[in-house]
């Protein structure tokens, strides 16, 4: 396991901290060596933003790297479509993922494709980073989970991490790379635990999914916030004498097919878990494509744990609609039922 | 500003004008005649529901410290802005509020009007339920409102109806785009709108000059063709008179108005927020020499409307008021799992059959 | 086959037209009946739509039903969201769909959720139609087919006809309905076939899929523009003695698996065509049930026939990135092999 | 506008003033001093470009009739305003054009400026691959372009530039969000920034009347503390005055500039339209007497600096020049369809191999 390795490398710089500070630390690690790099978005600078997570850049960097913009989502995404294009490096933040909507035209209409119609005369290396996912008892519009959407759109990156060590090196990676990159952070798990982050300036691949626990058995494949009960999971099967193999998904655009059909070929069972809501989800994808190309190894049907196809209800009734481990671990009990 | 230049070709083309609309300034004293709207019953009731107001909004800050309430937006200090929306709304009017105007749906939302703002920040939907069958629930997504309030100012105006729409929205709201496209089709299509700009010097940490480089934001207006006018926002009369102002207006097809009503606000933005980390105590402080409540009880004293009794009662009644109503939020039960599903399409779609199955099964398990 | 019956039923008023005549007839019909429709979007009303899908209303019902709005697609789905609340149906047009993405917010935050998150108290009968997809020689981002992205929210209908009959009905369908519906029209089919369409008001059912031609050895589901090219497929096939069903998919959302999975269940075979790039595509969400719900009767693995995960190339390149009829036999073909 | 009633409580608050830049009338008369700009010179540059963007455009528009072009948007009427913009540019501003700058782009676009947005509008990419490397392609989605722009200029001035960045939008992009956000931005943070409108009174069928309440498009610029400024489109002088005014104000640290200009779009919305489906003939006939290419030639000849024969020669010269480009365009060898992953991402992802393989299975097949 290639990130296990990357993860507990000794370097100099080592320090205990939850998801939201190694998405700290890495920006203030790449703005220090990367003058192009720049932050920008609601209440980023004095108030180094609403999660905190962009905290003490203004204080380092100035106000002429870290700006807070005017309240306009479009207006974020646009400019830095504008300052990617002119040697920038924007990392722009959207404060929920419930509010990237007016963001969309520039991002898939502009950012997405500015290398390609210009033949690469033009690049738009951007990071838009949002928090998103329920979970956290917040308001209506603040736990929504759409990466679908975004994935679906040809030339963007889409990247979930799933831990604060991977968040550390998928952040680094995002703000390297010469293309756009969506990168979506599961609040639900912004604090819940700490890890050991090397502030080593150490990127992890994109375009690769990360097996977090082998298994032989079946595998579980998730991403984001769902990976604790993916993990959790995998536990609880364990004391079953079932071998869960755990794979987080990380980039979820483009798409590394090859390490969960590996996974799916030697298991033979496969369940998908994520948040947002079932039809259309990223799901979907991994589901056709495990069984259009498994079609001889599967031994059971792909099980999806979902959210539903409403609306994340309101926090009272959040729960029923989030997956959890028990969801899990019944999805991948039915695919071990004659 | 441009010079003339004649020499550089310059011809002058346009002047501009806007105003401001003060009656009682911040030591309580009358800067201008006492308009005949502001009877001594109107100013007592306006009062009273400011009052009403903050008690409100104290309580729910104290519900959501100990548990009892979700993240919850403090409307502190804006009590004169959102009560003479309230007072000034017709009840076949249509409001289209945003998230900060508790004390609007205390004058529009019916007697359990606090009870349900309580559940829709407690995190239930059912406290959308209520009110006028017009008016829109709290908008969450910034400025979206007002473009629902353009739509539904061109349904009224469609229908031959006389009534108007009023729609508020942040400071922060007016540098998104649906503030502008929206402004701008009530220019031209002379919508029978009233926009109200609760003007409250910050959008979270961001402070108003870093929101906008003009001096106000009543002449946004000024670029769709639309009147703007600027009040002081902490004088219950004069956000009242610009309203008035602008039905007539309406009423004389004479089309929409943008209101910059000048306030602060002086809690944090929501219980998730601390604005001690970007304002300073002092800016605070100055803030609480000009709010609404402390204005308007002299003034009332001045008229010997008031005295310590009456207030006593007042903030007794009120206290109890909204005991009585956070009573009902707490005895409230939650719905069930299944309505997730109940107002997804008003025609259930049986296509969508395995979802509540998929449900039953997660009930049933977990 | 309903849908065929109730196209031919016999009635007083049938005419021969293209899709777009059907479109037009059914704005006209229900303008007529239901005085709570009105008709809103760029050029709709003076120019009567560039493709003028609109043509004749600003005259038959006035300015005030047919709004030319300003340039704002935000603002054209928004105001359409504050009239559906106040009683009006709204029918509005957003030029070409790669100009949707500012329609997104109010489409996804509000006319999607009006009726849940007030729990009844307030709805939002709006139809937002769109011309889409490529193969007109367009230019830049006016070939655009996102219907995965809008599929994907909770809430909302999404319909494409592929014939001028099915036009006519679903679009009936689609005003009356009491919850937003979004309303594709491939371009591309606008004008290529005539068909005799009966203005009856006659709507045809939201939610089901429509069996354009029976057979029994192959399942081949698709919709929109590429219908024509599935029936073609089907025509060659049977010249191989391969018995191919047609389904018309006509409502992605929500959607009707049942005549999906009744149909593979039979035959064992399943092509799914769309023009849409394929990764997250709508295929993949069809793909996936198939697989997880006839793991015991597929012969073969789902096959995708689809656009590719690129952006749709200028047009002098268009027609290498549209599938075709040739493209969908060949992956027929594919699930016949041992 | 509010007459000022100080017994309803009004105050006077703020004027503002608007200006229009003309030079040359419509009957080539000067209406202000010749401007030391304007050489005899840079008056035949200008007038060459004009002529030259005109047959460019009328030969774009054969060329789609005849099956050789795809959709093509004529510029017809508009060639001062764009014409002046490539004027006034220098080599490291930054270019971020919409679709109808067929002048600018000649003068921007080096030698094969024709040919490559004969590639462009022809179903090529290969077309937005030339130009300064800053430049920003043709830009389709309306007002997009202007939020680029605002950014672009954020980045200079985070560099320290000195340079600017001029983004043309339509009268009709005026009305998309985007166009009010960035201005605020624009006016905000005091960008280096100049924004062109080319109100050419039609946005496909919808005139300038349906699409802006407000008597000018340039009065935006007030609700955004931003420098607005309206001028005769067809006069090439107008225009670039404006421009330079501009300037010097972005270089006085003074923030960006809105310029209206006022033109006529003479042709079609695109080759796709047929304007005499939603405008009188009478109408555009009006226009053409303002138009300004016989605007320039008539002063042009007033100051004895043109002549029947210098006309024939450069009509010559320009088709030439013009054909020359259309056989580049012809004999453009069509991309390989491969080349539609070229640039999807610099670093091609290996995990999307098997789209390659599609693709060659598809080409194999077809
Ligand atoms: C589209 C969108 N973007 C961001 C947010 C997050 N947000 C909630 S309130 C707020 C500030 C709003 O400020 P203002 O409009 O001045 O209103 P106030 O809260 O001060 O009354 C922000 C950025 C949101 N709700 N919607
Ligand atoms: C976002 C978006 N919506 C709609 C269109 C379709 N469209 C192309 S040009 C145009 C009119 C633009 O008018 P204007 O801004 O005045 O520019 P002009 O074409 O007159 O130069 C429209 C509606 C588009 N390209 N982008
Ligand atoms: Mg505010
Ligand atoms: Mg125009």
């Amino acid at each position: 396991m290639s990130q296990a390795i990357i993860e507990n490398s000794a370097t100099d710089d080592i320090s205990e901290g939850v998801l939201l500070d190694a998405v700290n630390l890495a920006l203030h690690y790449e703005m220090a060596v990367d003058e192009s790099v720049v932050v920008l978005g609601e209440d980023v600078a004095t108030n180094g933003g609403v999660f905190r997570a962009t905290v003490g850049l203004k204080d380092k960097f100035g106000f002429k790297r870290v700006m807070d913009t005017p309240l306009a989502e479009a207006l974020i995404s646009g400019m830095a479509v504008g300052m990617a294009t002119q040697g920038l490096k924007p990392v722009c933040e959207i404060q929920f993922m419930g509010f990237i909507f007016p963001a969309f035209e520039h991002l898939f209409c502009h950012a997405a494709r500015m290398r390609n119609r210009t033949r690469g005369r033009m690049s738009c290396p951007m990071v838009l980073r949002a928090p998103y996912g329920g979970g956290i008892h917040a308001p209506e519009h603040h736990s929504e989970s759409t990466e679908a959407l975004i994935a679906h759109i040809p030339g963007i990156r889409v990247v979930v991490p799933s831990s604060p060590a991977r968040a550390y090196g998928l952040l680094l990676a995002a703000i390297r790379d010469p293309d756009p990159v969506v990168f979506l952070e599961p609040k639900r798990i912004y604090r819940t635990s700490q890890q050991p982050i090397n502030n080593n300036g150490a990127a992890l691949p994109l375009d690769t999914c990360f097996t977090l626990r082998e298994g032989t058995d079946i595998s579980l494949i998730s991403w984001g916030a769902c990976i604790p009960d993916a993990l959790m999971a995998a536990e609880t099967l364990q004391q079953q004498n079932i071998s869960a193999e755990v794979i987080d998904v990380a980039t979820i655009k483009p798409l590394d097919m090859r390490t969960i059909l590996s996974s799916v070929v030697t298991t033979g069972r496969c369940v998908i878990i994520h948040e947002a809501a079932r039809s259309f989800g990223v799901g979907a994808e991994i589901s056709a494509q495990v069984s259009e190309k498994c079609f001889l190894n599967l031994l059971a049907p792909v099980q999806r744990v979902t959210g539903f196809d409403t609306h994340m209800p309101y926090f009272k009734n959040e729960n029923y609609y989030l997956p959890n481990s028990e969801d899990i671990v019944a999805a991948a009990l039915e695919t071990f039922k004659e | 500003m441009t010079r003339l230049n004649e020499q550089a070709g310059h011809h002058a083309l346009l002047d501009f004008h806007l105003e401001y609309i003060q009656f009682v300034n911040e030591d309580s004293e009358w800067v201008a005649e006492r308009p005949s709207f502001a009877t001594d019953e109107w100013l007592l009731k306006a009062y009273e529901y400011m009052v009403l107001s903050r008690v409100f909004d104290q309580k729910a800050v104290a519900l959501q410290r100990t548990g009892q309430l979700g993240t919850f937006p403090s409307a502190l200090g804006q009590e004169a802005f959102s009560v003479a929306v309230g007072l000034e709304l017709q009840s076949a009017d249509v409001f289209v509020p945003y998230y900060r105007d508790h004390g609007t749906h205390l004058l529009r939302g019916g007697d359990n009007a606090m009870s349900n703002l309580l559940l829709y920040w407690g995190g239930d939907e059912s406290g959308s339920s209520y009110g006028p069958v017009q008016d829109f629930p709290v908008c969450v997504p910034i400025a979206t409102q007002i473009t629902h309030a353009a739509g539904a100012a061109a349904a009224l105006k469609i229908k031959g109806s006389d009534q108007l729409v009023m729609v508020t929205i942040g400071d922060g709201g007016t540098s998104k785009g649906d503030f502008f496209e929206s402004l701008n089709v009530a220019g031209v299509w002379q919508l029978p709108l009233v926009i109200l700009v609760n003007n409250n010097q910050y959008a979270i940490s961001v402070s108003r000059d870093k929101q906008c480089g003009a001096q106000t934001l009543a002449q946004k207006a000024i670029g769709a063709g639309v009147q703007g006018i600027q009040v002081d926002g902490n004088d219950v009369l004069a956000v009242s008179q610009a309203i008035n102002e602008a039905r007539t207006r309406a009423n004389e097809h004479k089309g929409a108005t943008l209101i910059e009503a000048i306030t602060y606000r002086l809690g944090d933005h929501t219980t998730a927020d601390d604005a001690s980390r970007y304002r300073s105590a002092q800016e605070v402080k100055e803030a609480w020499l000009k709010e609404p409540i402390k204005r308007l009880q002299t003034l009332l004293n001045n008229l010997n409307l008031w005295d310590s009794d009456k207030e006593k009662t007042l903030q007794a009644s009120s206290t109890n008021l909204v005991e009585e109503q956070v009573d009902i939020y707490l005895k409230t039960p939650t719905a069930s799992a299944q309505s997730m599903f109940d107002h997804l399409y008003r025609d259930w779609p049986d296509v969508m059959n395995e979802q509540l199955d998929m449900l039953a099964d997660k009930l049933e398990r977990n």
